[in-house]
């Protein structure tokens, strides 16, 4: 009876220990970032790269003294939630950050998480920085969200453009997995090719993102003879094999998508059939990486053993964050200020050579300035590297 | 036409392949593997080691693809399987085991061999075209021959081995074949590891065509439940059967319903519930389970 | 024992409603209150689960009826204007509806394939989600408002949320009291002639239907309770995310509704809801570890059931109490 | 006697084989009916056929003049056909009370919601049930088990399970499918003495199918003899035993089946 009485104080009292001293004691000058997003199970890929991007400038930040902002000189520690993809997860997360007294947040990386945090972070001025494009996450009466690359709606006809006049496309066949986000941006990218005049010979082809073999998925798609395929949406893992089971369905037309791959993977996964693969990227190709870009690829390579492509896009919502904080130190604290300076924020952008800048933009898209301006940078695939297509400008 | 045949033979092969492991463990233990799925996305992992970061033949991958799961097979079984049967008043409780190895082999797979998709480069290289009317790369003959092949050895060495036989024993009845002289501890174990071998065999192939990444465990272990389904749980023909024509369904019902593309697997599933309403212990399956 | 289980109720709302709070303030950790709003609402559908398992059947699909769940209370107040606190019932309602036609066909399967079926019939309610024009297809429900005001003769019962200053408290009361009239509408049924029919289901049905019991109306009556459970325990999730997405619930929601009855133990009607703080806690908890927490986590989940094969509450500590049995 | 049960030209097909041809017999009030055959005859088929666990190919059964075949189980019990069965089919995780109580079901008046809410008639339905159980469990003379798990049940006992739940239902015909199998002597004996007293002081008309020869002889009033789905015998024990057809039947088969 007595030791039953002490087992269960004992468990009772490790429990509540546990549970309500989780308060990490914050040191003084430290910032925290935030971080929520999938860094476990099938979509792991797209957090883990966000999340070792944000590790790895952080870790740069720390070790070349600190990042100024007003007059005081602030360490970085990024704090990573993985919400497993579940948007009830998410808003778990978000509600651990507001706990750490966290107002940045990058990710969630897609859409269902990123409208699901929507209330908790109004509800505590949080401001994050989703990797996911419906547009009512942007648009008022929301405000505390800001898109961290470019969307699909915007990138897209910029391509299919390009396509049209440099390559004399006419017919657009599109895929895509059978998941919210790539069906979402399916839409849209049909939508886009319409507008330019181009026919659309197949939109209404989907998979399962589990799939392995693709050749039946894509048999029907061929055979509508397309001058360009579009892979709405498509993950790093699927890409390779989409288009290798194209090429070897005898497939020669051109082959692009609007979210960010990795160079390995295509090369691993397709080899030569991936060359001329036309994808979206940050700016690590030779031809327009500074210094700075350089460095960090450096870095995280060294951090981490390997360098992911995908990273390229998601090394600027960081430094977005810190930057507008640094244009008024005000926002440390309050996501308000934070929100009024990113009318008229503006800093030059360290990661691509030329003169873009860091700025916020988005009315012609949103109504308001809720998204990130990061160069669109659409790469071409060629023998196990990146080279820049062209690069253009999202307002 | 010919060319949906021979997408759905090649799918079926694969298919069939992993749903062998899968009902074998079931037919022997009646555990429902949840963890099938990531021992052959390890098993894919091995393969990619061996072949493309040490620069070994694809044949040596294979074979160690399927050691490594066989060893690992027999340990889950031996040390988590046995003793947790052993103990629990319901046998489903080994579903949370089982799917508690998933969720580690997950969180393994992701430490070892991280977040990315993996490939190996093509085997051979060369596409098959007969007139366009089948278009089949050589490399993917290849692998749906070599499937066919281990289903081949797989029946073979249970209808005419020893250990085969005294497994099929105890699949048709545990306490008989004990009566009878059976090790059912040993054969259990035994039949575990094939399960897993056959797994991570299948993941060995695979990496060769369509990669592998960490998230396809678990959708490969609920493909392999339905085809078991189909077939009826825990018979080895069954299996074969049931993964041939979920192949074939998908082959099939991918060019059918091109135009509607959202709604093919949705016509997959609910005919599934369907025909197991109306057959609820599959194509010939027993009734137990 | 009559006196008993009141009490047992009142300890409960008392736990929940007072030292809870009690506790989270003196702490400072307000974010639990949304983890432990996830707890109840989970736990609620797990309770469903549950009950499906003790008729016997393994319950992979209460992820597709906390979406359905979720949807309709979604569409009820987006479309029609309705009041939250109507459709919660009303989803409860269309979730046990729809899971009396689809019942009856499948509840003649047994063991593993019923177990299949209704695993299968997630990914069904995910994908008829996506392809249906009043789900919004992929694009999902959003901006769906907070819970407004519900008023009986001009006397409030329950107040508008979206005027609360913490609208994160009001969602946790209205939980956990939820979650408690639940679990003890479980209690009820376990401890009456209803959970001992349950029980003669689970262990023999010829027997039990040539003794006179109508099997298969009491198995549809037994889903029918479990799916409304999942259906109000998914219509509050998202009035919580005001948003709903075809992958609200998923596989994996499924999956873990019924491993938070396998830890928590079958035989015990406080299973579920023990598995599920346990499983969903103990993730949060873990969240410190990085990228090691999925390997502790799942390694725990392992030891503990190598351990306690039969569920945490099979454990000798908290049978003091329990019938010999 | 007036026939209580009929079963007129009852036949199943399972495929192309019939495990059940046209067989016809009637059960009479009051008295313990045997049907025997060697195995495979179509016995158990033929018991299913009676319950309605199995539909009927052709033909059909009648309970006092009214059909009660290709119903469900549960209605055929509810109109007083109760089966018990081939396995020791017990529930295995309730005591032996619990199981006796539970086999009250078909008395019970309350309402599912009744249950529920624990209304007046519920709980005067689980009253009724203790008591009836009680006696039961008395009359069966089960006390010293009554509150043991069934699974813990020594095989006699749970035999002796099966026929208190069959009671419980309160039957008008008890359906035994094979209560003898794998008893030694004494054993047997016991139950036929306990089937007796079930049918002389309960008034309950019973039907059983049995492999175990002598302890039909002595237990039935009359027996039904099938082979191969036919029925080939029907008569007093006495006039059985010296039928050519049946010893030809049994010769066919191992020999200590006939037992005589």
């Amino acid at each position: 009876m007595n030791k039953r009485l002490f087992l269960k104080t004992a468990i009772a009292g490790i429990l509540s220990v546990g549970l309500f001293s989780g308060v990490a004691l914050a040191a003084n000058e430290t910032l925290k970032i935030g971080f929520v997003g999938v860094t476990s199970g099938p979509a792991a890929a797209w957090g883990i790269s966000n999340q070792r991007s944000m590790e790895t400038r952080a870790a740069w930040i720390n070790e070349t003294g600190g990042y100024k902002i007003g007059d005081k000189t602030y360490d970085i520690e990024i704090v990573a939630f993985d919400d497993q993809k579940d948007p009830k997860r998410a808003i778990a997360g978000m509600e651990k950050m507001a706990q750490e007294g966290i107002h940045y947040v990058v990710g969630p990386n897609v859409d269902d998480g990123a409208a699901a945090v929507r209330p908790v972070a109004e509800q505590n001025g949080i401001m994050y920085f989703p990797y996911a494009f419906p547009k009512s996450l942007y648009e008022a009466p929301a405000s505390n969200a800001v898109l961290g690359m470019v969307a699909n709606y915007q990138s897209g006809p910029a391509i299919y453009k390009y396509m049209k006049d440099e390559k004399g496309v006419k017919k657009v066949a599109f895929v895509a997995a059978n998941e919210s986000d790539p069906l979402s941006q399916r839409t849209g990218g049909v939508a886009a090719a319409k507008a330019l005049g181009l026919e659309v010979v197949s939109d209404s082809v989907t998979y399962q993102v589990d799939t392995t073999d693709f050749t039946p998925v894509l048999l029907p798609v061929v055979r509508s003879k397309p001058d360009l395929l579009v892979l709405s949406g498509v993950s790093p893992a699927n890409a390779p094999q989409l288009i290798r089971s194209a090429r070897e369905l005898g497939y020669t037309g051109l082959i692009s998508t609007e979210t960010a791959q990795d160079a390995l993977v295509l090369k691993e996964g397709a080899g030569d059939l991936a060359n001329g693969f036309i994808s979206v990227g940050g700016a690590s190709t030779p031809e327009i990486a500074t210094d700075m870009m350089r460095e960090f690829v450096e870095r995280y390579t060294k951090m981490f053993g390997e360098y992911n492509d995908e990273s390229n896009t998601k090394v600027y919502a960081l430094e977005y964050i810190l930057e507008t904080l640094k244009a008024d130190p005000a926002g440390i604290t309050d996501a308000a200020a934070f929100k009024k300076i990113m009318d008229t924020f503006e800093a030059p952008n360290p990661y691509m050579k030329g003169d873009a800048v860091l700025k916020y933009v988005g009315m012609s898209s949103f109504g308001q300035k809720r998204q990130v301006a990061v160069p669109l940078v659409v790469n071409v695939y060629k023998d196990g590297a990146f080279e820049t297509l062209f690069v253009a400008e999202v307002d | 036409m010919e060319q949906v045949l021979a997408n759905g033979l090649y799918l079926g092969a694969q298919y069939a392949l992993i749903a062998l492991g899968l009902t074998l463990i079931f037919s022997l233990m009646n555990v429902l593997n949840f963890a099938h799925g990531q021992m052959y996305v390890f098993g894919g992992f091995v393969t990619y080691t061996v072949v493309a970061q040490l620069g070994l033949p694809f044949i040596v991958g294979l074979i160690l693809s399927g050691i490594v799961l066989g060893v690992m097979g027999a340990l889950i079984e031996k040390y988590l399987f046995r003793p947790v049967i052993a103990r629990s008043t319901r046998e489903e409780s080994t579903m949370l085991l089982a799917a508690g190895i998933a969720f580690f082999l997950d969180a393994v797979i992701l430490l070892l061999f991280g977040e990315k998709q993996r490939g190996i480069p093509k085997i051979i290289d060369g596409v098959l075209n007969w007139d366009y009317r089948i278009i089949m790369p050589y490399d993917r003959i290849l692998i749906g021959v070599l499937a066919i092949a281990a289903i081949c050895i797989f029946i073979m060495y249970m209808q005419y081995s020893k250990t085969g036989r005294a497994m099929r024993a105890l699949a048709q009845d545990r306490v008989a074949a004990e009566l009878m002289g059976v090790d059912v501890k040993y054969y259990s174990m035994i039949g575990f590891a094939l399960g897993a071998m056959l797994a991570g065999i299948v993941g060995g192939l695979l990496v060769s065509i369509t990669g592998i990444n960490l998230g396809m465990g678990g959708p490969a272990s609920i493909k392999a439940f339905m085809m078991i389904m189909i077939g009826g749980a825990g018979i080895i023909s069954g299996a074969i059967a049931g993964g041939f024509i979920l192949g074939m369904m998908e082959s099939v019902g991918l060019l059918v319903f091109a135009a509607y593309g959202d709604i093919t697997y949705l016509m997959i599933f609910v005919s599934l519930i369907i025909f197991l309403a109306i057959r609820p212990h599959g194509l010939m399956g027993k009734p137990w389970g | 024992m009559n006196i008993k289980k009141p009490l047992l109720v009142i300890v409960l709302l008392l736990v929940v409603l007072v030292l809870v709070p009690w506790l989270i303030h003196v702490s400072g950790r307000w974010d639990f209150y949304y983890t432990l709003t996830s707890v109840a609402l989970l736990s609620i559908a797990s309770a469903g689960v549950w009950l499906t398992f003790y008729i016997g059947r393994i319950n992979i699909g209460q992820g597709a009826y906390t979406l359905i769940g979720g949807y309709a209370s979604a569409i009820l107040v987006t479309k029609l204007g309705m009041n939250f606190w109507l459709t919660l019932p009303l989803a409860g309602l269309i979730c046990a509806l729809i899971s009396i036609v689809i019942g009856l066909p499948i509840l003649r399967l047994r063991g593993v394939y019923f177990a299949m079926v209704t695993l299968v019939l997630t990914e069904v309610a995910r994908l008829t989600a996506l392809a249906l024009p009043i789900t919004n297809g992929a694009k999902g429900i959003v901006n769906i408002p907070m819970p407004t005001e519900l008023s009986f003769f001009g006397i409030t019962i329950i107040p508008d949320f979206g005027t609360l200053e913490n609208p994160k408290l009001a969602f946790y009361i209205a939980s956990v009291i939820m979650m408690v009239l639940c679990y003890a509408a479980l209690y009820r049924i376990v401890n009456s002639r209803l959970g001992h029919l349950c029980r003669s289901l689970q262990q023999n049905e010829e027997l039990s239907a040539s003794i006179g019991v109508n099997t298969a109306y009491l198995r549809v009556l037994a889903y029918s309770i479990s799916s409304f459970m999942g259906g109000i325990a998914g219509a509050s999730f998202v009035s919580i995310s005001q948003s709903v997405y075809p992958s609200s619930f998923q596989v994996v929601d499924s999956v873990n509704f019924m491993l938070n009855c396998f830890l928590g133990g079958l035989g015990f009607v406080l299973g579920p809801m023990l598995g599920t703080l346990v499983l969903y806690f103990g993730w949060d908890l873990l969240f410190t570890l990085g990228k090691y927490q999925l390997l502790i986590y799942s390694s725990m989940l392992i030891l503990l059931m190598v351990w306690l094969p039969n569920g945490l509450l099979s454990l000798k500590l908290f049978n003091r109490g329990a019938k010999k049995k | 006697m007036t026939a209580i049960l009929e079963v007129d030209k009852l036949t199943r097909r399972f495929g192309g084989l019939v495990a059940v041809n046209n067989i016809s017999f009637d059960v009479k009030q009051g008295e313990i009916l045997s049907v025997i055959g060697p195995n495979g005859a179509g016995k158990s088929t033929l018991f299913k056929l009676i319950s309605s666990f199995l539909s009927t190919s052709a033909g059909e059964v009648r309970f006092k003049g009214e059909k009660v075949s290709d119903l469900s189980p549960h209605v055929v019990a509810r109109k007083g056909i109760v089966r018990t069965f081939q396995e020791t089919t017990i529930f295995r995780s309730m005591t032996t009370r619990e199981n006796i109580i539970i086999a009250h079901h078909l008395r019970s008046k309350a309402s599912m919601a009744g249950y529920f809410w624990g209304s007046a008639q519920a709980r005067r339905d689980e009253a009724t049930f203790a008591k009836s159980a009680d006696e039961i469990i008395q009359f069966l003379d089960m006390q010293g088990i009554a509150d043991e798990l069934a699974s813990n049940l020594p095989q006699g006992n749970l035999r002796a399970l099966g026929i208190a739940i069959g009671l419980a239902t309160d039957p008008e015909i008890l359906l035994l499918d094979e209560p003898f199998a794998g008893m030694n002597h004494d054993e047997t004996m016991q139950m036929v003495d306990l089937v007796r007293s079930v049918q002389r002081e309960r008034g309950v008309t019973v039907m059983l199918v049995e492999h175990d020869m002598p302890a039909v002889m002595k237990i039935s009033d009359r027996i039904v003899v099938i082979n191969f789905g036919e029925k080939i015998a029907e008569g007093t024990p006495a006039e059985i035993r010296s039928n050519d057809k049946v010893i030809e039947a049994y010769l066919g088969s191992e020999d200590d089946a006939i037992g005589i």
